[in-house]
C-alpha cells in the first residue's frame, strides 16, 4: 500500500506555465529570501524554481545595521539590496544556482524604465526567466517608485521585452493606489506573470530607545502577518489581467499557498518563512503534492474547490 | 542602536577560511532547560551531528516558536559522547523571553555557522576574556585547548556574581578563572589588565580571544600587542539565515561594496589596531 | 509629597491646536471605534475629543456579516459604515457625544468630493470640528477612492472649506502611492490637521473553509500589528506638511502615541485598543500626563527627546 | 459562513427595552478555571457588581491576553453571595484555545451586557432548550424560576455524553432534564419533540427558551404554536464592543437602513413563524 501512495505521490507533478517555461512545481523562493546555501540543508528538487537576490547594473553596499529585526508584526527588513552587478553574479552566484537544478529566476532591478533592459542585455539568456523588482521599498527613503506608476511600469517592461526572450515577471510593489492598473500595465508591457508582492513598507520604532530600530529607518515587513493584505491584492490583480499571478507574502505552509489559490493565484513565492524553517520550501511543495494527490487531481484550484465544499 | 560593537579604533579583519563542517537542520530534542539566575538559562539540546562536527566558536540558529527570524546562539559546550550541545542565553527582548517559558520539548535549529576560532597547532596557552553572555562564544576553545594538554586562562566578567558564566566549565575543563564583577568593582579595564599581566608575567599567552565587550575587545588588543599574541574577537549583529545569503548581518562600511557579514566571514574576525586612526 | 504630586497631574494639559480648536489633551478615539455607551464605564473627561462614527449624507444598512473577526493580524472589519443620515445623527447621537464634555470631532463621509459639503452643510456648526473620511476602504470593492487621488481630496477640501467654518481634519488612507501628495492636497485645500490613518485593506481567507473570513471579502485591518506600516505614513506626512499631524493605528498605550510623536505626530487617536480595553482612551490620556510630569514638560516632543537622550 | 443561525423560515423581533443595570469594566479575579472535557472549560471570575446586577439570559465580554478583540460569554450562573460569575467555554478557535492554556489569575471584562430573557412575573413554568454550550445562555433562567419557586424544565442536548453541560446546575436547581446526545440517537428534533411533548402533556410550559441549535430552534416554534407560549432566543454573532456602537454584530437585514445588533438588542430575540413565508 504505503509503496502505492509513494509512487502517486512522485508521479504527480503541479505543472504552471509562465510564458515560454514550464515549473514542475508552483512553489518558489522569494527573492533576496533564497541561496545556495540552503541546498546544504537537503534537497531541493521538488519546488519549481529558484529565485535569486535582485540584480543591479550598478555595485552598491546596501544600508547600515541594524539590517533586520524582528516585532509583533513580523520581520522587519532594510538590506537595501547590496549586489555586485551584473558581472558578478554571473561569476559567482549564477553557476551555484544553476547547481541547485531547477529553472533559475533571476531578480533585476533599475532606477529609471530603461535600466532593467541594460541589466538584462549583460544577464543574456543565463537566466530561464527573469523577475523585474519594481517595487524596492528599501533604496529610496521618499520618491515614489517605478512601481507606483502604471506608466513606467509598462514602459519598463517593453523595453525589458526587446532586450530578453526569456518570460518576465513583474514583482509590484504592495502600497499603490490601484494595484490593477499597476498589473494591466505589466500586461500591456508584455510580461508573461506578475509576482504579488513585495514586502510592506514600515517605519518599526524601537520602543525602548524611541529610536527607529532599523539603520535605515524605513524597511519592509514580511512574514504570515501580511497574508491578509497581500491577499487582497492578489485577489485585485487576477480580476485584472489574464497572466499568470504568483502569490507572495507571509506563506508558511501549504494552508498558506492554498488561501493564495483560492484568491486566484497559479504559483507562491515562499520568503520569511525559510529563515524560521530552513526546510519550508521544499516542505510546501512536496504539501502541495501530497494534498493533491489526497484530492484526486492536479489542480491545485480543485483542491480548494473541494474544501470549500466540504466545509459548506 | 546596533549591536555590532567594532570597537572604534580597533578593526576587524576576516580570519582565512578554512574547512568548516556541513551545517544540518535539525529537530532537535530538548534534553534540559533550566534559569541560571541574573535572566540567564541553559538550554541543553539533542543534535548528535551538530556535536560531533561544530568547531570551536560556531553557532547555531534556534527558531523560537512563534517568531519568524530564528536566534543566534554560540555553541557553548559541545558533547559529542551523548550527542549534545549545551547553549547559555540570556533573556534580552521578545524571544528569549518566549524561550524561557517554553516547555517545547524539541526545537528546531540550524547549525553549526559560522567560521570558528583559530587555532594553530602550535598555540596551547590562550587568554580568553569574556563578559556576560561572550564567555559562551569561547569555552569550545576551552575545550579543545584541553582535549591537546594546553592551558587556557579565562577572565570571567558580569555585572553580578549572580550573572557569572562558566565557573563550572572552567573548573572541569582546568581553566585558570579569574571572575570580575562590577558588584565587585574588579571588571574595570585597568583591574582586569593588571590581574592578567600579573598572572602571565613576561611571557604572554600565544594567543587571546575575546567577546561580548568592547572595553574588554580594547584591553586585549593592547595585551596581543605587549605580548605579539594575536587576537580574535568573536561578534554579534542581528541574523536571519546564518548562512551567508540575507546580507541581514553586515558589518558597517563606507563604500560601494558590501561590508563583511558576521555570519559567513565571522563571527570571529581577527582584532588588530587600526593603523589609520592612530 | 504625593499630594503635591497629584497636584501638579491634574494640572497639566497637554494642548494641541487644531485650527481655531484647542484639544486639551492629545488622546482622542477613532472614528467608528467608539460610542457614547463607553461614558458608562467610567469618567473620559480627561480625553481631547470624541470623534464620532463618519456620517454619510444617505442613510445606509452596512455590510452583511461576519463583519468583523479576528486573526494573527489583528482585528478585520467591514461593518461598511451603516449610518441613519446627517438628520439621524443630529438628533439621536449628537447629544450624547455632548453629554461628554469634551470638544465633539464629526466624521463626515461622501462618494463625491462636492458630497462633504452637502453633510456638513446639514451639520451646521454642530460639532468643534469636522474630520473628513476621504479614505474608507469598505464600502467599494474596487475604484480608486477619492483618498487615493490628491486632486480629489483637494477639491474635496476646498468645497468643504465653504461649507462651514469649523476647522476641517482630513483623515487619510493608507494604501496609495505617495501619502505626501495625498497630506499636501489635504493642506492646500484649507485642512487644519490631517490624520494617519485608516485602517489597512485586507482580504482575509479563513483556512477552515477557504472562503473569506468577511461577508463583504475585502475589510481593513487594525489593532497594534499595524503600527509600523502607519508609523511610516505619519513620519513621511511630517515631512511634507506643516498643519499638524493625528497619528492613528494600533495604539494601546502612552508608550505607543510616544511612538508617533517619535515620528512627527501631535495628537493621535485610539481605535481597537478599546475594544480589548474599553478604558485604554482614558489610561493613555493619563499616562502621557504623567510622563510629561516625570520628564518635567508639558511637551511630548521633549518627552521623547529625553528618552532618546537616556538610552544613548 | 456566519455564526448567526437565525432559522430559515422564523423570524426574529427585538424584545421591548426594560431596565437595564449598567455595566461595568472589571478586572475580575480568577477564581476557579478547569477544563470539564469535550473542549469545554469552567471559569469562575470574582465579580461582585455583575454577579449581583446581571439579568438572566445577559453576557459579559472577556479580554484575552494578546488578543485585540474580547470574546462574549453568557454568563452561566450567578453566585452574588460570594460575589462570582460562572462561564462555561468551549475552545473554538485561537482565541478560546489561548484562554484554555491560560494561567491568568485575573481577567478583563465589561459586564453585564444585553437584553435579558423577559420572565413575567406570571411565568414559572417554562421550557429551556439548549445544545452543547448553548445551555449556558440559559441556566440563569432556570436561577430565576428556581427563586420564584416555579418549575423549569430543560433539554440538554450534545454530541456526546461527554459534552453535556448543565447536568448539576439542574440538579441543584430543581430543573427537571433531559439529557439527550447524538451518541445515543436521542438528539434529533422529532425525538425531542416527543419526549417533551409526553411530558408536558396538553398543558404546556408558559414559555419556551432556546439557545445554541437552529434544529431546536425551529422545534420551540412549533411548540410555541401548540402550546401558545412566546418564544424566546438567544443568538450569536461576532462582537468587538458589547455595548452597541461599533455595528460589527448587526444581523442580516435587506434594504437601506441597518439589521438588529445582536449586543445592544439581544442577544435573547422574540422568535416567531415568518408569516410571508408560509
Ligand atoms: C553569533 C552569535 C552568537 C550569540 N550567542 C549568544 C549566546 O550564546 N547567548 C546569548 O544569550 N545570546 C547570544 N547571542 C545574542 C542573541 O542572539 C540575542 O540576544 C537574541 O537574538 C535576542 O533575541 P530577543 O528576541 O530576545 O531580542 P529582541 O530584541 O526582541 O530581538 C529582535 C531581533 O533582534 C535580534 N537581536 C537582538 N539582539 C541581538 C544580539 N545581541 N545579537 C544578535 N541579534 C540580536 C534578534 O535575533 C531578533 O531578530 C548571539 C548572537 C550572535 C550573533
Ligand atoms: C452573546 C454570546 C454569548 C456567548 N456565550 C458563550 C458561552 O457561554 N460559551 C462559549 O463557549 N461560547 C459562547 N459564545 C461564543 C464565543 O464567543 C465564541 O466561541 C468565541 O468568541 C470564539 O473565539 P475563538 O477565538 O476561540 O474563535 P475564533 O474563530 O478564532 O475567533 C475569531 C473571531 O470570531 C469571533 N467568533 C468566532 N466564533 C464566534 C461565535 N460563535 N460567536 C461569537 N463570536 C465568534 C471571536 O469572538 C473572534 O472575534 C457566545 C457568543 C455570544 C455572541
Ligand atoms: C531579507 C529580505 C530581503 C529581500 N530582498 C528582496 C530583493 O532583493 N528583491 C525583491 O524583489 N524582494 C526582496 N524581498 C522581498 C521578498 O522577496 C518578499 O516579497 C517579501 O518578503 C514577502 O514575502 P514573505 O512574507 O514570504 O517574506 C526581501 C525580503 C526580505 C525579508
Ligand atoms: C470597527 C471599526 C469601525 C471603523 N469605522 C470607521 C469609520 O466609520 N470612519 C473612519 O474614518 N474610520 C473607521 N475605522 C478606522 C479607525 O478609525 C482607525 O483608523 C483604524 O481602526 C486604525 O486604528 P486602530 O489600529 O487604533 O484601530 C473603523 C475601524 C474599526 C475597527
Ligand atoms: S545572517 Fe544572513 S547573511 Fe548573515
Ligand atoms: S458588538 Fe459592537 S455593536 Fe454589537
Amino acid at each position: 500500500m504505503s509503496t502505492t501512495v509513494r509512487a502517486v505521490t512522485t508521479a504527480t507533478r503541479l505543472p504552471v506555465q509562465i510564458g515560454s517555461l514550464r515549473l514542475e512545481n508552483p512553489v518558489m523562493p522569494a527573492s533576496g529570501c533564497f541561496g545556495p546555501e540552503l541546498a546544504r540543508l537537503g534537497s531541493l528538487a521538488g519546488i519549481g524554481a529558484t529565485v535569486t537576490k535582485t540584480v543591479f547594473l550598478d555595485e552598491r553596499g546596501g544600508n547600515s545595521p541594524n539590517r533586520i529585526t524582528e516585532g509583533p508584526s513580523g520581520m522587519f527588513n532594510s538590506v537595501g539590496i547590496p549586489s555586485t552587478g551584473p558581472r558578478g553574479y554571473l561569476e559567482t552566484l549564477h553557476p551555484r544556482y544553476r547547481e541547485i537544478g531547477v529553472p533559475v529566476i533571476t531578480s533585476v532591478g533599475a532606477h529609471t524604465t530603461a535600466g532593467y533592459a541594460h541589466v538584462l542585455e549583460m544577464l543574456g539568456d543565463a537566466a530561464d526567466a527573469y523577475e523585474l523588482n519594481v517595487s524596492c521599498p528599501n533604496l529610496d527613503k521618499h520618491g515614489v517608485e517605478i512601481g507606483a506608476d502604471p506608466v513606467a511600469i509598462e514602459e519598463a517592461v517593453a523595453l525589458a521585452c526587446v532586450a530578453t526572450d526569456r518570460p518576465l515577471i513583474v514583482k509590484l510593489s504592495p502600497l499603490v493606489s490601484s494595484i490593477g492598473d499597476c498589473a494591466r500595465a505589466a500586461q500591456n508591457g508584455g510580461a508573461a506573470a506578475v509576482c504579488v508582492s513585495n514586502s510592506v513598507p514600515v517605519l518599526p520604532v524601537d520602543p525602548r530607545s524611541m529610536n527607529p530600530a532599523l539603520g535605515n529607518m524605513i524597511g519592509g515587513l514580511s512574514g504570515p502577518r501580511i497574508r491578509p493584505i497581500i491577499l487582497r491584492l492578489v485577489w485585485l490583480v487576477s480580476q485584472a489581467i489574464q497572466i499568470p499571478v504568483i502569490g507572495c507574502g507571509g506563506i508558511e505552509s501549504a494552508s498558506d499557498a492554498l488561501e493564495y489559490i483560492s484568491v486566484g493565484a497559479s504559483a507562491v513565492q515562499v520568503g520569511t518563512a525559510g529563515f524560521s524553517h530552513p526546510r519550508a520550501l521544499a516542505r510546501i511543495a512536496a504539501d502541495l503534492v501530497r494534498l493533491a494527490d489526497e484530492h484526486g487531481t492536479t489542480s491545485l484550484r480543485e483542491v480548494v474547490a473541494q474544501l470549500q465544499r466540504s466545509t459548506k | 542602536m546596533s549591536v555590532i560593537e567594532v570597537p572604534a579604533r580597533e578593526v576587524v579583519r576576516p580570519l582565512p577560511a578554512g574547512p568548516q563542517p556541513d551545517p544540518v537542520a535539525d529537530i532537535a530534542r530538548v534534553v534540559r532547560h533550566e534559569p541560571l539566575g541574573a535572566g540567564n538559562h541553559r538550554l541543553v539540546l539533542h543534535s548528535a551531528r551538530i556535536a560531533a562536527t561544530a568547531l570551536p566558536g560556531q553557532f547555531v540558529m534556534v527558531t523560537i516558536p512563534g517568531f519568524v527570524l530564528p536566534r543566534p546562539m554560540a555553541i557553548h559546550r559541545r558533547r559529542p559522547h551523548d550527542g549534545t550541545i549545551e547553549l547559555i542565553y540570556k533573556v534580552a527582548g521578545a524571544g528569549t523571553e518566549s524561550l524561557a517559558l517554553s516547555a517545547a520539548t524539541s526545537l528546531e535549529l540550524v547549525g553549526p555557522l559560522g567560521r570558528p576560532f583559530q587555532l594553530s597547532s602550535a598555540q596551547k596557552n590562550v587568554l580568553l576574556l569574556g563578559r556576560g553572555i561572550g564567555v559562551c562564544a569561547f569555552m569550545t576553545v576551552a575545550e579543545d585547548i584541553a582535549a591537546r594538554g594546553g592551558q587556557a586562562t579565562a577572565v570571567l566578567s558580569a555585572r553580578s556574581s549572580a550573572g557569572l558564566i562558566g565557573i563550572d566549565d572552567a573548573v572541569e575543563l582546568g581553566v585558570t578563572a579569574f571572575t570580575v564583577t562590577d558588584e565587585a568593582a574588579s571588571s574595570d579595564t585597568a583591574s582586569v589588565g593588571r590581574t592578567v599581566i600579573d598572572h602571565f608575567g613576561a611571557d604572554g599567552p600565544d594567543g587571546i580571544m575575546v567577546c561580548g565587550s568592547q572595553r574588554l575587545a580594547r584591553l586585549a588588543v593592547e595585551l596581543g600587542r605587549r605580548w605579539s599574541a594575536p587576537v580574535q574577537v568573536s561578534l554579534e549583529a542581528h541574523m536571519a539565515c546564518g548562512l551567508g545569503y540575507c546580507h541581514g548581518c553586515a558589518l558597517p562600511c563606507d563604500g560601494d561594496s558590501e561590508g563583511l557579514l558576521v555570519c559567513a566571514d565571522g563571527p570571529v574576525f581577527a582584532l588588530e589596531r587600526d593603523g589609520r586612526s592612530q
